[in-house]
């Protein structure tokens, strides 16, 4: 049995508690969506998504204990490094408009 | 962009320093170095002249964590292309993942060192020797007289295993790592619709060809 | 089965993750709030590039913890060094592309937000 | 090759395959007359305070000493008396670490001053720290400087010659130890799968990367003390985010936000490439200060609050990360204050300006873009005459 199955108050399970925590993750994620909405500058944006890429990182680990899904390790860190990706082209990209790709 | 100045240098280093000549403060703060002549009055020493411009150079930081990361990105890309039976992953995902360290290696150093050292050859013999492979292993099916792809008609121990392993490794994954690859290279290579823009874009119209033709097919 | 009845081990083991969710999620919360209420973007990228990864962090060693002595633990343990390895390189990224486009960090008494 | 200007040339030397008819190029040069003098310099990558740096210091003269011989004997074979042409070398730049190519393009300008020269010849290959992108950008520096570049024109390998010469030896053999090891941890090494398909992964991934992630060949001694010493750095530096986190985090939480952002520069003595990336890397991970750029030995360093200032200024990072790549005895050295290497760039008690290198117009962002644009067409023309075969990054949209 593994430990995420563990009963630990009231009936809920280790998971459960686990499943909680990515709840959480996804709440926090809203309020840094907005920062990727507003901005104002586009490095602004470019970091708030990496943020949040980094939270989906989390959540995606956080469900792959909590379900006993360990395949889910593996999106998650192809997500990281797409998301590593993601920020260090964009912010190149801001720089003269990708003029110096 | 193909004709970056100085696209991918070691330094982290000025690079909205296009100003002009007359406002070009940031040559005061580079370190002094102690000018010592011997004769050469006539010549300017280098500390004296006044900088015309400064090319774009790589982030120092960003290429030395992309060192450290490619080679574990890429194995880990190699790792998913080989274990899609069992695990989400295979030729597909594989590829793109390869296709990502490349892509990730062109952001860090600049397009043209990128190039250089993943060269069109590549690119091209990545996707064709894909197409090749995945033709060769399905038309054997074809030729033994059954239908294409009819792994178990493969002259080898657990055909249809080994078949269809050899479609997803040697097949897929080099075609979709050297289609995104080329279709990037494609996309900085950019569009240039001036007149006698000729010189600056030889080297990307040599890849538009390469990755049209990677296209077409 | 009440958290009491289990052998010691495993109660240290399953405190040990809730106060790890619970620091991911404590630091991941600051990162928010820094990621809004900060002034500029280089302020933001402070929370973005530390706050975060801190968060990052603990909420993987609490996974890693979960599973236990098995594969996909070396697989969070890898996760956890590539964010630590990435996160700072990505938020220097982003701090140095606003640095060449000109923009000036926000100082005391200046006021645009 | 055309006639240089007063017939005294140097030539930058590093390890290459194309070495040898670099020097064979120029000793045909002074055999027709048209050189009267051959310097080959190395620049050094290390500094000589480092620890241990003896072997590559050796490795370096060897190779001076060979280029030298080289030279000597194309021009016995062409005979011609050597007694007209003087050849020397140097081995330079001992004394700071060197960054980029601006930096290597000053001293060898300062070393051409000294000893009267005019001309640079490049090998084609030449890419000092094993750097692959630095040739362009190191002959762009050049070309400001009154000094001749000419590039050796040698016959290149090909590709794939190349590829190879680069990536034997210790390269090959880190990357793909590495590269094995990896793929093993992910699955399984006692499945026979595993094993042969993660030997044909390592084999990819040191043919292709081996040569790209690795500058200096790892060496025996070295490397995994390195290796050591960053393991014992691992938990400090996490102690130390863990604290710093701490004092930042009940900043932003604090209703008034006291916060006092300002940038900082700060001039560190490490070596570039690994070292000045951990050192950024580091400072970025702990709380209050950023990275925002390195510019050759300068850190430019954003700073949320005045106790993480102070704490960056006193050098406690950049003291671990000289103990992992340069070993105890190098850790030693004075904080950043004291060597009066640091300086705050914003605020009343700004010691220095912001180095924003495009000034037109004062520091209005919004303005920038357009600006751009105007200039672009003016620098092109200008670059054009100076910087031969290097085009102005103008907006192509």
């Amino acid at each position: 049995m593994s430990i995420a199955d563990l009963a630990i108050a009231g009936g809920y399970t280790v998971g459960d508690v686990l499943l909680v925590g990515a709840a959480g993750f996804v709440v926090l994620a809203l309020g840094m969506l907005y920062r990727a909405v507003v901005g104002p500058t586009m490095q602004d944006r470019v970091l708030a998504v990496n943020v949040l890429g980094t939270n989906t990182v989390v959540i995606l680990a956080l469900l792959g204990a909590a379900l006993d899904e360990p395949t889910f390790l593996d999106i998650a860190i192809v997500y990281a490094l797409l998301n590593f990706l993601m920020a260090i082209a964009v912010s190149k990209f801001t720089v003269e408009r990708g003029g110096v790709l | 962009m193909s004709d970056t100045p100085g696209a991918g240098s070691d330094v982290d280093d000025a690079a909205a320093g296009s100003g002009d000549a007359s406002d070009a403060p940031d040559v005061s703060d580079r370190p002094p170095i102690e000018p010592t002549y011997s004769g050469h009055d006539d010549r300017p020493h280098l500390s004296q002249i006044q900088r015309q411009q400064t090319p774009y150079t790589e982030s120092q930081v960003i290429m030395s964590t992309v060192k450290v990361v490619a080679p574990f990105a890429l194995t880990f890309g190699l790792f998913v292309t080989f274990h899609g039976a069992d695990s989400p992953g295979g030729g597909f995902q594989g590829g793109a993942i390869a296709a990502a360290v490349v892509l990730m290696i062109a952001f860090a150093f600049g397009i043209d060192a990128t190039r250089e050292w993943f060269t069109n050859v590549v690119v091209v013999g990545l996707a064709v020797g894909g197409v090749l492979v995945f033709g060769g292993i399905g038309l054997v099916g074809l030729v033994d007289g059954g239908t294409f792809l009819e792994y178990a008609r493969l002259p080898i121990p657990h055909p249809v295993k080994y078949g269809m392993e050899g479609v997803e490794i040697l097949g897929i994954a080099p075609i979709v790592a050297g289609v995104l690859v080329g279709l990037f290279f494609l996309l900085a290579a950019g569009f240039d619709d001036r007149d006698g823009a000729g010189t600056e874009t030889e080297i990307a119209d040599a890849t538009t060809d390469d990755a049209t033709t990677e296209d077409d097919r | 089965m009440a958290l009491g009845s289990l052998d010691p081990v495993t109660t240290a083991r399953v405190v040990l993750i809730l106060a790890l969710l619970a620091g991911a999620l404590f630091f991941t919360f600051v990162s928010m709030v820094g990621v809004i209420r900060l002034p500029d973007v280089y302020a933001r990228a402070h929370t973005a590039s530390q706050a975060d990864t801190l968060g990052a962090g603990f909420g993987l060693a609490a996974v890693a913890l979960t599973l236990g002595w098995q594969g996909a633990s070396v697989k969070t343990a890898i996760l956890l060094f590539f964010i630590f390895v990435t996160n700072p390189t990505a938020a220097h990224a982003v701090a140095r592309a606003a640095f060449e486009d000109g923009n000036v960090p926000w100082t005391e008494g200046d006021e645009r937000r | 090759m055309a006639p240089v200007a007063n017939g005294r040339v140097v030539v930058p030397i590093e390890d290459t395959a194309t070495l040898r008819a670099t020097v064979a190029h120029v000793a045909a040069a002074a055999a027709d007359g048209d050189v009267s003098a051959i310097h080959f310099v190395y620049l050094a990558s290390w500094r000589d305070d480092d620890p241990r740096i003896d072997d590559r210091r050796t490795t370096a003269q060897d190779l001076l000493a060979d280029a030298a011989d080289w030279a000597r004997y194309d021009l016995e074979d062409a005979d011609v008396s050597e007694n007209g042409i003087e050849i020397e070398t140097a081995l330079i730049a001992e004394d700071v670490y060197l960054f980029g190519p601006r930096q290597y393009a000053e001293r060898l300008h300062t070393y051409a001053d000294e000893h009267g020269i005019g001309t640079v010849v490049l090998d084609p290959e030449y890419t000092p720290v094993g750097n692959t992108t630095l040739l362009q950008p190191m002959e762009f520096e050049l070309a400001s400087t009154p000094l001749s570049v000419r590039e050796a024109p040698v016959d290149r390998p090909s590709r794939r010659e190349r590829l190879v010469s680069e990536i034997t030896g210790p390269r090959f053999a880190t990357v793909f130890g590495g590269s094995l090891a990896f793929y093993l941890v992910l699955g399984d090494p006692t499945y026979p799968f595993d094993l042969v398909t993660g030997v044909a992964t390592a084999l990819v991934v040191a043919i292709s990367l081996s040569q790209v992630s690795l500058d200096h060949d790892p060496t025996l001694r070295e490397s995994p003390l390195r290796l050591v010493r960053g393991l014992i750095y691992v938990p400090s530096l996490l102690l130390e985010i863990l604290k710093s986190n701490v004092v930042v985090a009940r900043v932003i939480l604090s209703p008034s936000l006291p916060i006092d952002p300002t940038m900082t520069r700060m001039r560190v003595l490490v070596g570039s490439g690994l070292p000045v990336t951990t050192l950024a890397n580091s400072i970025t991970l702990t709380p209050g200060t950023l990275t925002v750029r390195a510019r050759d030995a300068d850190l430019y360093v954003h700073t949320l609050i005045p106790w993480a200032r102070e704490g960056l200024f006193d050098g406690g990072l950049e003291r671990w990360t000289r103990f992992v790549f340069y070993g105890r005895e190098a850790a030693r050295l004075p904080t950043p204050r004291e060597r009066d290497d640091c300086a705050v760039l914003q605020g009343p008690d700004a010691d220095e300006p912001m180095p924003f290198a495009a000034t037109d117009g004062g520091p209005e962002l919004d303005t920038h873009h357009e600006s751009d644009e105007d200039r672009a067409p003016d620098t092109a023309a200008e670059a054009a005459p100076t910087a031969p075969g290097h085009h102005e990054d103008g907006d192509r949209r």
